[in-house]
């Protein structure tokens, strides 16, 4: 497992170091915080998908999850006027709800995690813009809206979701708070639990575990649950970060980077394999890839080639650090 | 014993139906505490089927079915588990990516304050690896074990459940003859302490051995039942086929020709540093003896070029050849029936036409065109000449029996007319009446001149069928014996590393 | 919704496409049912999801339906002509918003998007006056307007003659540190950001990093403004780097509104689809359009304005909205 | 297998009547032209990814690979001035050679198909708007262009790719007979040929069919070529009928188009199953549900919710009907 991280991780520290020492700008402490914050952003969501992957399933939905929660939020918020912690907590329900219904109708209708998922990515999206007339809307209410009587505790929740605490003379984004106790409760839920054990098991041999007494269809269930519910949250926060939800654009492609993070920090799209660190590492290494193009000033046309490249030879490259030491083992044994 | 106590456990007409096969047509079945009976049939009578259903793996259609005289219907694995029903299944379901702790206490683990209580899994899943005679630490990956050893663990997981009733479906079909006597220890055992057990097996030997009654499936019906002293050979044999079957073992000695497969200081990845040497003479049945985990699977599988071999040669008819996959050692002749029949020799889901005609496709087809002819004929011919039991051609191969779906194994290599067919562990699984017919051609295409290589755990196969036999010990070869030099005492000497021959 | 064939199907229905989803293009759907009541016609709002297969198919369905009428923003103009030539031999055409001049279509409606870059570059001339560095952010600018509105802006800035729309030459699209003699200004880059949001934020973040002295960010299209204010916020640079953009982002206003942007130029969307189908409705009904090109004003909204220009956004954003 | 077929044949019935009812311009001969050109350009995709599903794998870059040879062969036509046939030649042993690129990596370098193809979809993407600069272009040179030269030869190409041929009164597309001619030829591989054979095996299992002596590497490189061939002839056909191409944005998504149209034909992703017919009919069921609704007259924001509501029913449907036969079937027996 330590060396599924290791090479992420160097893959991290080479990157960074290479961009600072192209533009020593890179360094300081503003790019720093927002390179923080948005690696958390995009960190919740693949933390959310792991849960997913680890069980063998997919979910190609997350970005449409995305989008729709931002814009409920936003319409409770501001448009509504509602309680604004009773709008977080609509939109939270919402995740779960929609989380629900994906693993159902994986388990109890047997219809695969891809088509399933599929079938949510374009339903959300369309969702969403059903609900909004397509306008762009944000969850800050503006004079004459319903919700500008809650403009402060508004407010309250924008710090809380998108604000930054000082440290020193470092900003801390909350987002990264936010990270890090979802980090902390999911490591804690897949390697000290028995449902996270169950996760791993039921991604390594579904009928084995199922033969084992549990539920597996519960477990599945659970999974779906968990990752909409990080989408959920990556929503809210989102929503926050941008003060403005697009309604056809908000989140569009991000399950590709939440998967992508997701394999790169050493799930298996197998099933029954990943660690929470690697999967953060990973969606940090592909945040510092973004930041590090326009550090360098490199053509944004190149991104997504950039983007892929790393990804394909990081994949490769654990696979061929894995081999290596599995080999050096073997040969000391023998 | 548990002769005038009521059973503990009691089914009667019990029915069940898969798509297009009724599998049980009203069984019955009884059960007293402390009580081991074993349950025989052929390849596809049913018994694993019942099982699933006594463990609340799948639900009967209908039927009466009882625990300690009260009417029970599982929805689940757990319902079973609360009446104090474990079931060793007949195919692994270990979770390979778990150590061996997390498997044998999974969906049972101890908590503490909601989290898993690593050091009392690991002490209590210690004390039931130990029973099992499984030294290994309990943080091995599961994964990384041979099956035999997983086999093991499977044994430690259900003892750990605590049940009254433990059914064992198959348990030995891989493992050692060693881990088979510990197990057995393991069940006298559990019958002194009042458990019940129910003993699935093939090997008729080790119902003799164990069983305090038998009952006999045939057909997804009753056969019979044989307690006591009626507990011999004959009389389950006479149940399970509905006649007698002398003479199992029809050898003949044969005329052994030139050397087929030559292999000469050959390094297997498993044990890469040991080698091996052995040749095969045309007309010639070499038995490979040695315990589970020994190299056997390996070695075939080397000189099948599934895995190629790290050093030395391999030789076929003197043609020195560079095994590096299945392809070219069909190629130079060599065919075989893998040690795992449903992952490497069939593709389930496929007809039996298609499985049998799959190696032999290119040879007959027309620049790629499919041979329809030929194709049909390479299946009629196997159908009929290995007297494969299946409705049509077009039956899914998955819906076969195991005797069946290893006959199809052969068939389709027969196609291809081999120069040496090896075979690995030929009749796991595989009821006696298919055993017996398997044996028959073994017999009847070494004496056509074909060289025939197979490896089995089997004490009583290798003995009864071997002109010569290899006996392996941990990657290498500790012996070669000759037919008169053939004997347990001298195959277990070689096979546990002694390596003075006896 | 534009469910009118069946209900009045002796009046005319029309079809205004889009070049897209975005919600400029439902503003623009207020104009047009605002038309659609004034002149007794009716018409559907098709925004095409993925680009110029939608587009193309959404016409032929149109066309498939005998509508009487098309007013479509094209998406790639040279190369579509030919189909644009095929949906005129069938119907009446006229474009807005884009042109499509090698076809036959019969009428362009739009803002001169090149003069409406210099009115942008105004605006930044006087959001600072003393000169400095400033950054353009766009999400694409393969669209020609979008070239356009960049070249305005340049050109305005660096004290360039007036060019003429159907010839303006371009700065290539990597060229950094524009600058010329006589001028205080300096362009020092252009990012793009594919229509997503977030990248739009962490562009703006990113050149707040790389470029320490920059004075002003130039958001192109409507989304870039509100996340160049929400980045320089978020910095705590509120004032120091002044914000222009363009388009009617209630977001945007709101900053002009507290001061926090300067300025920003509306096309006044609600125009566009007003017009159109104005049009559509006089060449239905027979008569010739005096010229090939009606130009749309466009509006410089600013601190002066903004209260009233507000409220009509918000009274058309509500027309807009799709049944 | 024919059941299959029946479940997605009664779906496209019933749309085609209901819609047919609703609005009867639905049937006049132009609307049933464009409806037989879109099927049949998505239909070629979704038959090249057929290949790839019933090994078990799957090719999420088909839509940037559509883009991306729309692209060069756009360059080659118009900015090279190449002759035309070389240039249609040059594009399609690209689509090979990305083909052979992704079979080689699952095979050879053992990384997962989702893995390699959604670096593929970033990366290609990447060229081709690095390539254009990101400027719209198509493969009609105009004045001026270095292609202009040979106008009347690629006029002739563009009647070949996206003319129409009169038969009688109707206008029969030209892909609708690129469509008949890969359909049947397709259909003949998969059914008589030894490969096709070795496909369906290896989808099954891989390990068995490599142990019966088929190179299982080299089959899968030949799905991932025909998946990625059928998609350079789409990316052409696209090219042709579009006269234009966006570079960032053509062919976006229709991977996932693709892949539904699969597998609302009856394709599983687990491998092993699907057929020509079943999955050239979804793709047309598809294209049917965008005519509809456009037909209809319903709100634009809800096409993409219809679209995957009728993708799901549909394969819970199927399933349903499967099952419902199995059961009839084994009634009669018992
Ligand atoms: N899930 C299933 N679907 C369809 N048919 C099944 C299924 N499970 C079992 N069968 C069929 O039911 C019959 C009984 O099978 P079962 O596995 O109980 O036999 P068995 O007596 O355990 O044989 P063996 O000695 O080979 O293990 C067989 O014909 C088998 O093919
Ligand atoms: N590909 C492999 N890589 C590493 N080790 C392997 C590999 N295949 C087998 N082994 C190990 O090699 C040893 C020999 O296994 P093999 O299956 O050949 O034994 P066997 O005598 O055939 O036993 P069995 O009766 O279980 O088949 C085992 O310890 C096994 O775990
Ligand atoms: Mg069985
Ligand atoms: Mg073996």
């Amino acid at each position: 497992m330590k060396k599924n991280i290791l090479g992420i991780f160097i893959l991290l520290v080479a990157i960074f170091v290479i961009t600072a020492m192209i533009n020593p700008k890179f360094l300081n402490a503003y790019n720093m915080q927002n390179l923080i914050k948005w690696s958390s952003l995009y960190a919740v969501m693949s933390l959310g998908v792991a849960f997913v992957i680890i069980t063998g399933g997919i979910d190609l939905s997350i970005g449409s999850v995305v989008g729709l929660v931002a814009v409920v939020l936003s319409i409770c918020l501001k448009l509504e006027g509602m309680d604004p912690w009773s709008a977080i907590g609509i939109t939270l329900a919402l995740s779960l709800l929609i989380g629900f219904l994906h693993g159902v109708l994986i388990t109890k209708a047997k219809v695969q995690p891809f088509v399933v998922t599929l079938c949510g990515l374009l339903v959300y999206r369309s969702m969403g813009r059903w609900l909004t007339d397509n306008q762009s809307i944000g969850p800050i209410p503006l004079e004459g809206d319903a919700g500008y009587a809650n403009l402060e505790q508004i407010q309250g929740l924008d710090f809380v979701f998108s604000g930054k605490i000082a440290i020193g003379s470092f900003n801390l984004p909350t987002p990264a708070i936010f990270l890090f106790v979802l980090c902390i409760a999911a490591a804690i839920f897949l390697r000290r639990t028995i449902w996270g054990r169950y996760l791993f098991a039921l991604g390594n041999n579904e009928e084995g575990t199922r033969y084992s007494g549990i539920d597996t269809d519960r477990m599945k269930i659970l999974a779906y649950v968990l990752c909409s519910f990080f989408a959920g949250i990556a929503g809210i926060l989102f929503a926050f970060e941008l003060d403005s939800v697009q309604p056809a654009q908000t989140g569009e492609f991000y399950e590709l980077y939440a998967i992508a993070a997701a394999v790169l920090g050493g799930c298996s799209l197998r099933g029954g394999e990943g660690t929470v660190l690697g999967v953060v590492i990973a969606a940090a290494v592909i945040r510092l890839i973004y930041n590090s193009i326009n550090m360098v000033g490199i053509s944004t046309h190149l991104e997504f080639g950039i983007l892929g490249l790393v990804i394909l030879l990081g994949v490769i490259g654990d696979e061929f650090l894995k081999k290596t030491v599995a080999r050096k083992q073997a040969a000391q044994k023998a | 014993m548990g002769a005038v106590s009521s059973p503990y456990l009691e089914v009667k007409e019990l029915r069940k139906s898969f798509p297009g096969v009724l599998a049980l047509k009203g069984v019955s079945l009884s059960l007293a505490e402390g009580e081991v009976l074993a349950l025989i049939g052929e390849n596809g009578a049913g018994k694993s089927t019942l099982m699933k259903i006594l463990a609340g793996v799948q639900p009967a259609d209908e039927g009466d079915f009882q625990v300690k005289g009260e009417a029970v219907s599982f929805r689940s694995v757990n319902d079973a588990m609360d009446k104090g029903i474990a079931l060793i299944h007949q195919e692994l379901n270990l979770c390979g990516n778990l150590d061996l702790a997390s498997n044998v206490f999974l969906g049972r683990e101890p908590t503490r304050g909601g989290l898993i209580d690593e050091p009392t899994m690991r002490r209590e899943a210690r004390k039931y690896l130990d029973l099992v005679g499984l030294d290994l630490p309990v943080e091995t990956i599961a994964g990384s074990l041979p099956i035999g050893k997983q086999q093991l663990v499977e044994i430690a997981k259900a003892l750990s459940s605590n049940a009254r009733v433990l059914i064992m479906d198959e348990p030995t079909s891989s493992l050692s003859q060693k881990e088979t006597e510990t197990l057995f220890g393991v069940v006298k055992d559990l019958r002194e302490k009042g458990i019940s057990v129910i003993y699935i097996s093939h090997r008729l030997g080790e119902v003799i051995e164990l069983a305090d009654r038998v009952t006999v499936f045939r057909d997804g019906e009753n056969a019979g039942d044989l307690a006591g002293d009626e507990i011999n050979h004959n009389n389950m044999v006479k149940l399970m086929v509905g006649r007698d079957l002398s003479e199992f073992y029809d050898r003949k000695v044969h005329e052994s020709g030139s050397i087929v497969l030559n292999v000469d200081q050959v390094c297997t990845p498993a044990f890469p540093a040991s080698s091996l040497s052995l040749e095969v003479k045309s007309g010639e049945i070499v038995g490979i003896a040695g315990l589970v985990g020994a190299g056997r699977t390996e070695l075939l599988q080397t000189i099948f070029g599934v895995t190629p071999a790290l050093a030395g040669t391999i030789e076929i008819c003197g043609e020195l050849l560079a095994l590096d996959n299945p392809r070219t050692a069909i190629k130079a002749g060599i065919a075989l029936a893998p040690e795992d029949r449903k992952q490497h020799g069939l593709v389930l889901p496929m007809s039996v036409r298609e499985n049998t005609s799959l190696p032999s496709l290119k040879r007959d087809a027309n620049r790629g065109w499919l041979n329809d002819a030929a194709e049909a004929k390479v299946t009629n011919t196997a159908v009929k000449s290995m007297k494969i039991k299946t409705p049509t051609n077009e039956q899914i191969a998955r819906f076969l029996s195991g005797g069946n779906q290893q006959k199809i194994v052969l068939g389709k290599w027969l196609a291809m007319k081999p120069k040496l067919l090896m075979l690995d562990e030929p009749t796991r699984g595989i009821d006696i009446g298919a055993k017996r017919e398997i044996y028959k051609l073994m017999e009847k295409l070494a004496g056509e001149g074909m060289a025939i290589l197979f490896v089995s755990s089997e004490m009583e196969e290798i003995l009864g069928m071997a002109d010569r036999a290899y006996v392996m010990h941990e990657g290498t070869i500790a012996g070669e014996l000759d037919r008169d030099q053939l004997s347990e005492e001298s195959i277990m000497h070689l096979a546990t590393g002694n390596l003075v021959a006896a | 919704g534009g469910d009118g064939t069946s209900s009045q199907s002796d009046a005319p229905s029309f079809a205004y496409v889009t070049n897209g989803i975005d919600p400029f293009w439902d503003l623009c759907a207020a104009g047009v049912r605002i038309a659609e009541k004034e002149f007794g016609v009716s018409c559907e709002v098709l925004m095409p999801p993925k680009g110029v297969v939608d587009q193309k198919r959404m016409m032929e369905a149109m066309l498939a339906k005998g509508i009487d009428g098309v007013a479509v923003s094209p998406i790639d103009a040279d190369n579509q002509t030919p189909f644009l030539n095929e949906v005129c031999q069938n119907t009446i055409l006229i474009t807005q918003d884009a042109d499509a001049p090698k076809s036959d279509r019969l009428v362009y409606i739009g803002t001169n998007n090149y003069k409406a870059g210099r009115a942008l570059g105004g605006l930044v001339k006087s959001a600072i006056p003393d000169g400095g560095e400033v950054m353009i952010f766009v999400g694409r600018l393969e669209q020609l307007n979008a070239r356009q509105r960049r070249q305005g802006v340049i050109d305005e800035l660096l004290e360039r003659p007036m060019q003429d729309l159907d010839q303006v030459k371009f700065d290539s699209v990597d060229s950094v540190n524009l600058s010329a003699e006589g001028s205080k200004y300096v362009i020092v880059d252009t990012r793009t950001d594919n229509f997503d949001k977030a990248k739009a934020k962490s562009n703006a973040e990113d050149a707040m990093t790389k470029y320490k002295d920059l004075k002003c960010m130039v958001g192109l299209f409507a989304y870039n403004p509100p996340a160049c204010i929400d980045a320089i916020k978020e910095a705590n640079k509120l004032g120091q780097i002044k914000v222009c953009g363009f388009d009617e982002q209630d977001a945007l206003l709101q900053a002009i509104q507290d001061g926090h942007a300067h300025g920003t130029i509306s096309q006044q969307p609600w125009e566009y689809g007003y017009e159109s189908i104005k049009m559509l409705k006089s060449i239905y009904e027979g008569e010739q359009p005096a010229n090939k090109y009606f130009e749309l004003p466009f509006l410089v909204v600013d601190k002066s304005n903004i209260k009233e220009f507000w409220e009509k956004k918000k009274k058309m954003a509500e027309l807009g909205k799709q049944g």
